[in-house]
């Protein structure tokens, strides 16, 4: 295996190897089994491969699995090579690779050349042995895989448990309004963000909040004024650099949102802002 | 198909009533059964005629049906509300896991409409939960999205920072990647701006 | 006073119930009569007879009465959740396998340090995990070992449990094989735990 592997590229070799996976490549409904040598697959997919792994014992379950054995039939030995394959992968696509990675390959290349010297064998029982050790392991982390399977498939509110609630008529509610703290709004966000697939991560950054904000304050002050506001007034220069950028991308981007509207009489003069007409708050 | 019963759909429209976090009209309650009936006119008298049931059943419970402006609800009836009253004494109420989402969303993103809201979150956000936050003063409306409808733009007031002792929005915990919150960080760098098309 | 019948009681309690944002235990219940009995025992008596009438009524209807860790809640039946589904397209959180199989280790193997979550896991457990575990209210400290460098022991919530519809540790789904995830014992001792009560 590892010879006739020897001489393909690791794209190819990525390829051969994705027959199993969860990301299958299918036309119509049928599934392709065999995938054409010259087919370019986007690093960008591999790398989403990769990653999928939780970690080198999560990869090598799925490398044992994938020969329909398991983890007490196999000879460690016979797919430290492939191991060492998609280690490769890893680095050429500059993932950051974990040194727990690393560790277990140097425990699969002990295990490889002491396969290779079977006259050894009588020592055994004396020193530790890495393949049972490793052996051993395996099975721990895939006890853990199913449990946190079984986890995962447990009814649980929000999914399938719906608590009934019913309120209070409006009438007889009671004065005392509910607390919350911080920390729960925290959560909540995360939670939505984490639920929605439509935002990217750069979305939800420190830099874009204090744009919004930025926004929120300045829509805030015209509406205090009754007049126009001079574009300077919109700036405190004590606030430093960064700030008066946000502040001029905010005035920006209100005026793309067209909630304020710029005016300037003639070349020079000052410039005022104001709120556009159709932003009258009540 | 198989046809419903009233009770059938009475039991259903009851749990529905008590899972949703808002009052639920003929509409929406139609919508739920629509792979259910041929014929929306005869299944309508059918659900009306479950509503009455329902009405009905609840005179023996603590739990009264009402109707008000945007739909059905079921709520505890005058008489227990004093005995929920006891119990919130000492364990006070908390708001919805909804109301928390909305709220957040506004806190982080303003000036966010209703529509982007809901994207985010999955689902659609009733005007009440917005009321609501607007009642207690935490939330305002900053003016009208120049886009096809002009949806109202919401956003954080005063108070809601006071309430959270907060300065400035810009002191809510950042969120820096989907999955977790990373503790508050001074780093500095060029603000971008966030193409907010919706 | 005026005696409170097992049936007043029932209507009051499934009141409750619909109102509490949270499950409630038979000492919270009883702390809301506190004012119309003498007897304690003999109360209690009444409010059990009281929760098994409610639950033969909900029987008859879409929802069922449950006990979880912290107390009984009522919640929408299996058979009815479908409808609920239909009623409310929301997506459901869904939580990765980093942050499942951490929780796995620490539901399973309570008390339980990060070090030997890693050891199980082959990678580093990121500290967001735990985090966000804690923030969540599902994962909190109990301890720390005694051993050098003492770690902290991390352990499951009530609310872990609620949320997961669990009234004990012990209904956990069993393991495939084995009673621990640990594949050969090697704890010589019971770890000692310092109280931390939080």
């Amino acid at each position: 295996m590892p010879d006739e592997l020897a001489n393909q590229t690791t794209e190819e070799l990525a390829l051969n190897r994705d027959n199993s996976m969860p990301y299958q490549a299918r036309i119509g409904d049928k599934s392709i089994e065999e995938l054409p040598n010259d087919l370019h697959v986007p690093p960008d997919a591999m790398i989403v491969m990769l990653e999928s792994f939780e970690g080198p014992l999560d990869l090598l379950l799925y490398l044992i699995r994938k020969q329909n054995l398991n983890i007490l039939e196999i000879r460690l030995a016979d797919i430290a090579d492939q191991y060492m394959q998609y280690i490769e992968m890893m680095s050429t696509l500059r993932l950051q690779l974990a040194g727990e990675y690393l560790v277990i390959a140097a425990t699969l290349m002990v295990i490889k050349s002491r396969a290779l010297l079977p006259q050894l064998e009588s020592d055994e029982e004396e020193e530790a042995n890495p393949e049972a050790e490793l052996r051993r392991r395996l099975q721990e982390y895939e006890r853990l895989k199913n449990a946190s399977e079984r986890l995962d498939a447990l009814p649980r509110v929000d999914r399938e448990v719906h608590v009934v609630h019913a309120p209070l008529a409006e009438s007889y509610a009671p004065e005392v309004q509910p607390e919350i703290e911080l920390k729960e709004l925290m959560v909540a966000f995360a939670d939505v963000i984490q639920r929605s697939k439509l935002y990217q991560q750069h979305r939800i950054t420190r830099t874009t909040i204090s744009v919004r904000e930025r926004m929120t304050d300045i829509i805030g002050k015209l509406e205090k004024s009754e007049e126009q506001v001079p574009f300077d007034a919109l700036f405190d220069v004590r606030e430093g650099k960064v700030s008066l950028i946000a502040s001029l991308l905010a005035i920006l981007e209100l005026m793309r949102s067209s909630l304020v509207r710029v005016t300037q009489q003639r070349p020079f003069a000052p410039i005022f802002v104001g709120l556009a007409e159709a932003t009258s708050v009540g | 198909m198989a046809e419903l019963t009233v009770t059938e759909v009475k039991r259903i429209v009851e749990t529905l009533l008590f899972a949703a976090d808002e009052p639920l009209n003929v509409a929406a309650l139609m919508n739920v059964f629509d792979s259910e009936y041929d014929d929306p006119r005869s299944f309508r008298e059918l659900l009306v005629a479950a509503l009455d049931e329902l009405e009905m059943d609840c005179e023996a419970r603590g739990i009264e049906l009402v109707q008000v402006a945007s739909g059905f609800r079921l709520q505890v009836d005058k008489a227990h509300s004093e005995w929920v009253h006891k119990l919130w004494r000492r364990n006070p109420p908390r708001y919805s896991r909804a109301l928390l989402e909305t709220l957040a969303m506004i806190a982080y993103q303003q000036p966010i409409t209703r529509g982007e809201i809901d994207e985010v979150r999955g689902v659609t956000t009733s005007g009440n939960i917005l009321r609501r936050l607007q009642e207690r003063g935490w939330v305002r409306e900053l003016g009208r999205k120049q886009v096809p409808g002009l949806p109202i733009l919401y956003g954080t007031t005063r108070a809601f920072l006071d309430y959270f002792n907060l300065r400035s929005i810009g002191d809510l915990p950042p969120l820096v990647d989907g999955e977790s919150l990373r503790v508050k960080e001074e780093r500095v760098e060029p603000p971008r701006i966030v193409a907010n098309e919706s």
